[in-house]
């Protein structure tokens, strides 16, 4: 079929394609962000000892890991100001990816915090370290490092899940590429350079990651 | 030389609609899963003037932003989805003449305390209304009450939940809706009276197709004016709740 | 309490509305998972055994499909596919992203789990005399799939997940259902709470067949 | 009469139903340096772990310089005291382990200032000049800000051993401190461990190196399945030991 | 002249640019029991696996009952085999691997009977006596459905051999069976090897239990850099070697 590729409608709108991808990242790198304090919260509660802290951080991680992000998001953003919860789309939607992430990174914090030698734990303690300040100095430093690799590739999937607050009418990339096809009926080229500038992002994010990864890494 | 999709259409033997299913009482579903709605029943016409036989539709439900991507890629013949008409679409697909026009109307509570748009008018700024989240929500609301307050919510279901909590003292949005919504809740709330914002609902077809638009047109045409008035009248008065008087006889209304 | 008798109403008039979308859900994720493992095992084969160019073409097919958004991908395979002369319905051309999206994972799982096979398994089978096919079949394969099984039974998962993407392009599959129903008698907080039920259902149902199915196959020790 | 440095009463251990620590006394004064021998799974690094609390025990008391560690009586009842009293008090006494534990994302400057920075609240400069004076002491003057994946297993156990004393502990305790350590690092370890018994630092030592212990302690406690076996100065013990125990024990190792 | 077994003709091997076989040397007869020493590096696991094809080799030839192994002449150029006719004569020789290499998710029994089924196209009935009856040879008739995972590393090294013995090869190759095993494991599997000796099977090992091939073998092979050193009769070879180098060599080795 002759179908002719014509680009030249894309590239008119390219710079809302860029706006909307900057505000991809920004959600992502927003719910990372929180979801990593989530996630670190919740990973202490699955390696305690008491199952009061322990139960519902399990509960919580295998409710979310089971959900549709795409039924969280809609439920966070058209039934939650039923019970009184009412945030504007974007902070509706960071917060959702910030919840559905903490999940995922829970279960990440907790191998690393597992594979934190005792001894060292230990180390801190016999120098006179409260318990938490052994956390804060020793134990959630080493198991950030640690955990960097799956960090990396939660965030280039949170910058993937962008693509959802389409949706809600959050204008990230995929929200723009629907919106230049409604204008201009360019949907090869439109999905084409979206695909493609997500692709690049994703491949940047993760080779940026990789310098932090070497930077951080405990010389041996 | 290429064959026209009017033919194309004849010999499927059935019409392939572009709506939604989400959007009382436009399109949207009945209990027993039939899509329904005034939208729905502009593509029933059109079927029935291409078989005579209103039900030989083949359905695509689509979001919004796919109504003009599914006619530009062929997906669909027709497309009927409360689609308002902009100079900007009209450079992309061909419109049909408009089967409605819509407006932005303002509903109260029945047993609220303000009885009409001059009472809320009258009020000032201690009229709060809920509206649709939007750019020019703010600007719509003041066209009408300069000095009312506005609070925007994200869905429809919440604008009605404002109102019925007391949060606001109105809800303005799309007349169609609130006339929809009044029908479902009998004798509790009001029309304050009062419209404005008009714009034009139209199906769509793909450009190109001059035979394929003259006969949509003409479909559209006759429901509103001639022999199939009764047909439109009737799902008028279905989802809309009103009475049309019919066409006036004699000489065409069009060119009065 | 009123309030939840109208919902169980309301869940009542839909029950079969809602069966229906459950139906079209699993069928969706059950056709997505076998078409996507199939194609998946070609790819992580590929990738593991494939010579230089098919395995710098392939990688480069699960690179780019894993580097784009599930969304993106259904709506490109609705629209792009119909403009090259590939006529697929929405559901088709659902089924066939998330296929192509499983794969891509599936790709990866197989050649993990063929790489991380000690060598001495292959020579030993050699050592015996089997070909090729006969050590792949009887030595490699088996033992692959034990390996991969978990991670495989959580992408599964994340197909059924991944399948109310679908109601994007108008597939009427549970969250799509779950709208329409919504749209008409405006209780979004009970019906997303119940479409958030039954996807949990369905996916607890995976997590614990899938741990039923590896105590069943795991090789005792 | 010199008051104690350290006193241990009746001390009792069980991990489960398994008693560890079946009744240990001692008594040590300011300024001794004991060595701990016995054989593997006698107790000996229990005993080290419970002064510095790392471990609960269940009867018995330890005091340091008269003040009882970790548990306290209220109402006639032993309760355990606070983490933020227990942790105070474990700064009392230093400790160096046999895997050496440094942080591994800290210089050795940074490993020894944590502690100083944490707990005695010095400035970061103070910290840092004092941490550099043990890590000279220690002979690593020239390593302060590097890694520990950086150091040889000698040169970190140095470090730790520098970490400890940095606090200015009452007390000493180290756990087999060369175990890890390939033979040729061994030595370098002792000369620290020397140099600071010469300087008159109290120090509790647990040692497989008999002929270390012999020279540097001024008394030798030998553990034998929970409980001291016999105590003395060093050349009795291994010269004339009164016991069968110890002297089976001391044929076995490597002490010639 | 009785036709030799093996034949090893200029055999030279690559790995890159290293040479790692220098051009070996070397027959066997029927029935003959040849250790291969040397030290580390030397080139004897790769003999071995160029034997059995599991590597390819650059130079020289392999003639195994004078059928030539891997490669034939085409034209006067020298071509690879197809991998079916090579895997067919893979089946000549049996292997042990130094790691067992058992399949761990089949049984025991399951192991020895693949390539009965599958190469030797044997019922499964008859493959399963067939491995019932090696099994039992190596001691291990109980065990026959036990699974890798549930035996200690001597007796699947035993099942390990019975899957190799069992394909009834012309010639067993032996890599260090024993180098990965307990020192209490591993005189089980040296007697296995013993008995086969006894029975008379041909047989390649290279072994670092120098008292074993001492006793074990007709004839041992010294390897060095790539070539053969020396080789002869183990009681002149051990007890009065005329290099230098293999003198040097079986000072360093336990043989004592
Ligand atoms: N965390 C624990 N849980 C249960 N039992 C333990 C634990 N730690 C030590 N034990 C037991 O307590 C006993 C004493 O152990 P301890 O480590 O004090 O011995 P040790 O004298 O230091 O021996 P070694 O010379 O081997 O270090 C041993 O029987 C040991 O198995
Ligand atoms: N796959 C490979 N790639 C490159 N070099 C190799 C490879 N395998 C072996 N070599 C090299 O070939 C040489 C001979 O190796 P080989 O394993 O035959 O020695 P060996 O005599 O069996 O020694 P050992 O007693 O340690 O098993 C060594 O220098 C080794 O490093
Ligand atoms: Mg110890
Ligand atoms: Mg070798």
């Amino acid at each position: 079929m002759g179908y002719t590729l014509n680009f030249s409608a894309v590239w008119r709108s390219f710079d809302q394609l860029l706006w909307g991808l900057l505000l991809s990242l920004e959600l992502a790198i927003g719910a990372i962000l929180i979801g990593a304090v989530i996630g670190l919260v919740t990973a202490f509660g699955l390696i305690s000892k008491s199952g009061w802290a322990r139960r519902p951080a399990a509960l919580y991680v295998t409710v979310i890991r089971n959900l549709p992000i795409l039924v969280l998001i809609l439920f966070s953003y058209f039934a939650l100001p039923q019970m009184g919860v009412r945030l504007g789309k974007i902070e509706s939607f960071v917060a959702t990816l910030a919840i559905y992430s903490g999940a995922y990174l829970a279960e990440v914090f907790r191998a690393g915090l597992l594979s934190i030698p005792n001894g060292l734990k230990e180390a801190g303690l016999a120098i006179g370290l409260t318990p938490m300040q052994i956390r804060t100095s020793i134990v959630i430093p080493l198991m950030f490092r640690n955990v960097l690799p799956s960090l990396s590739s939660t965030l280039i999937s949170l910058f993937k899940d962008t693509s959802l607050a389409a949706a809600i009418a959050v204008p990230e990339l995929t929200f723009e590429a629907r919106k230049i096809n409604v204008e201009t009926f360019r949907v090869v080229e439109t999905w084409i350079v979206a695909s493609c500038l997500y692709v690049a992002t994703c491949t940047v994010l993760a080779a940026l990651m990789r310098m932090v990864e070497r930077r951080l890494v405990i010389s041996r | 030389q290429d064959k026209s999709k009017l033919d194309e259409v004849l010999e499927r033997g059935h019409l392939v609609l572009g709506t939604g299913s989400t959007n009382a009482p436009w399109h949207f579903k009945s209990v027993d899963d039939k899509l329904q709605g005034f939208d729905v029943d502009m593509g029933r016409i059109i079927a029935k003037s291409l078989f005579g036989d209103p039900d030989k539709i083949e359905y695509v439900t689509q979001s919004s932003d796919a109504r003009i991507p599914n006619i530009t890629t062929g997906k669909v013949d027709v497309t009927c989805q409360f689609m308002t008409v902009t100079g900007e679409r009209a450079q992309q697909v061909a419109f049909t003449i408009p089967y409605y026009r819509e407006g932005v109307g303002l509903m109260l509570k029945a047993d609220g305390d303000y009885a009409d748009y001059e009472a809320l008018k009258e009020a000032g700024s201690s009229v709060t209304v809920s509206v649709l989240q939007n750019v020019y929500a703010e600007d719509m609301v003041h066209a009408a009450l300069p000095e009312a307050s506005v609070d925007q919510y994200e869905s429809v279901d919440l604008i009605y939940q404002a109102l019925e909590s007391g949060r606001s003292d109105a809800v303005a949005t799309d007349q169609s809706s609130l006339a929809w919504y009044m029908t479902q809740n009998p004798d509790r709330y009001r029309d304050a009276g009062y419209g404005w914002n008009p714009q034009s609902y139209s199906c769509a077809v793909a450009r190109g197709d001059q035979d394929w638009l003259n006969f949509v047109n003409t479909a559209l045409h006759e429901a509103m004016t001639g022999v199939e008035f009764n047909f439109y009248a009737d799902s008028f008065k279905t989802w809309f709740g009103k009475d049309l008087q019919p066409p006036q006889i004699g000489f065409p209304v069009e060119y009065k | 309490m009123n309030e939840f008798l109208a919902f169980l109403d309301q869940v009542w008039l839909a029950r079969f509305v809602i069966l229906r979308g459950l139906g079209l859900t699993v069928s969706i994720s059950l056709l997505a998972i076998a078409l996507g493992s199939v194609l998946g095992v070609l790819v992580g084969l590929a990738l593991t055994y494939g010579n230089r160019p098919l395995r710098f073409v392939v990688r480069a097919y699960t690179d780019f499909i894993r580097g784009t958004p599930v969304l993106v991908l259904v709506l490109a395979s609705f629209y792009i596919l119909s403009t090259i002369g590939i006529e697929l319905n929405a559901f088709q051309a659902g089924v066939f992203a998330l296929a192509v999206f499983c794969s891509s994972h599936v790709g990866e799982i197989v050649r993990g789990a063929l790489q991380a096979i000690p060598p001495g398994q292959t020579e030993a089978a050699k050592a015996i005399g089997l070909t090729f096919s006969q050590t792949f079949t009887s030595v490699l394969w088996p033992q692959a799939l034990r390996q991969m099984l978990p991670t495989w039974v959580n992408t599964a998962a994340e197909m059924v997940k991944a399948s109310t993407l679908l109601s994007v392009i108008g597939v009427a599959e549970l969250l799509l259902r779950t709208q329409e129903i919504i749209s008409r008698n405006f209780m979004s907080l009970e019906f997303y709470f119940l479409a958030g039920l039954l996807y949990f259902a369905i996916n607890y149902a995976i997590e614990r067949f899938g741990k039923y199915v590896e105590r069943k196959v795991s090789v005792p020790s | 009469m010199t008051k104690n440095l350290l006193e241990i009463q009746a001390l009792r251990k069980r991990y489960g139903s398994v008693e560890v620590l079946k009744g240990v006394d001692c008594t040590m004064q300011q300024g001794e340096v004991i060595s701990i021998i016995g054989s593997s799974g006698s107790g000996k690094t229990t005993m080290l772990r419970c002064i510095n609390m790392l471990e609960d025990f269940q009867g018995g008391r330890i005091l340091i310089d008269g003040e009882p560690i970790g548990y306290e009586e209220r109402n006639g009842v032993r309760v355990r005291k606070s983490e933020k009293e227990i942790a105070r008090q474990r700064a009392l006494t230093g400790m160096a382990f046999q895997q050496f534990n440094l942080f591994p994302h800290m210089t050795a400057a940074s490993n020894v200032m944590l502690g100083l920075i944490k707990v005695k609240k010095m400035a970061r400069d103070e910290a840092r000049s004092v941490a550099e004076k043990w890590l000279e002491r220690v002979g690593l003057g020239q390593r302060a800000d590097h890694y520990p994946g950086q150091l040889s297993g000698g040169q970190q156990q140095r470090v730790a051993i520098a970490r400890a004393i940095a606090m200015n502990p009452r007390l000493m305790l180290f756990d087999e401190v060369t175990s890890a350590l390939d033979p040729e690092l061994v030595g370098e370890v002792l000369q620290v461990i020397k140099d600071l018994a010469a300087d008159g630092m109290s120090m509790l030592l647990v040692t497989h190196e008999m002929r270390f212990a012999f020279e540097v302690s001024s008394r030798v406690i030998f553990m034998n399945q929970g409980v001291i076996g016999e105590e003395g100065d060093p050349k009795v013990m291994f010269l004339k030991p009164q016991t069968e125990r110890l002297a089976e024990f001391l044929k076995t190792s490597s002490f010639a």
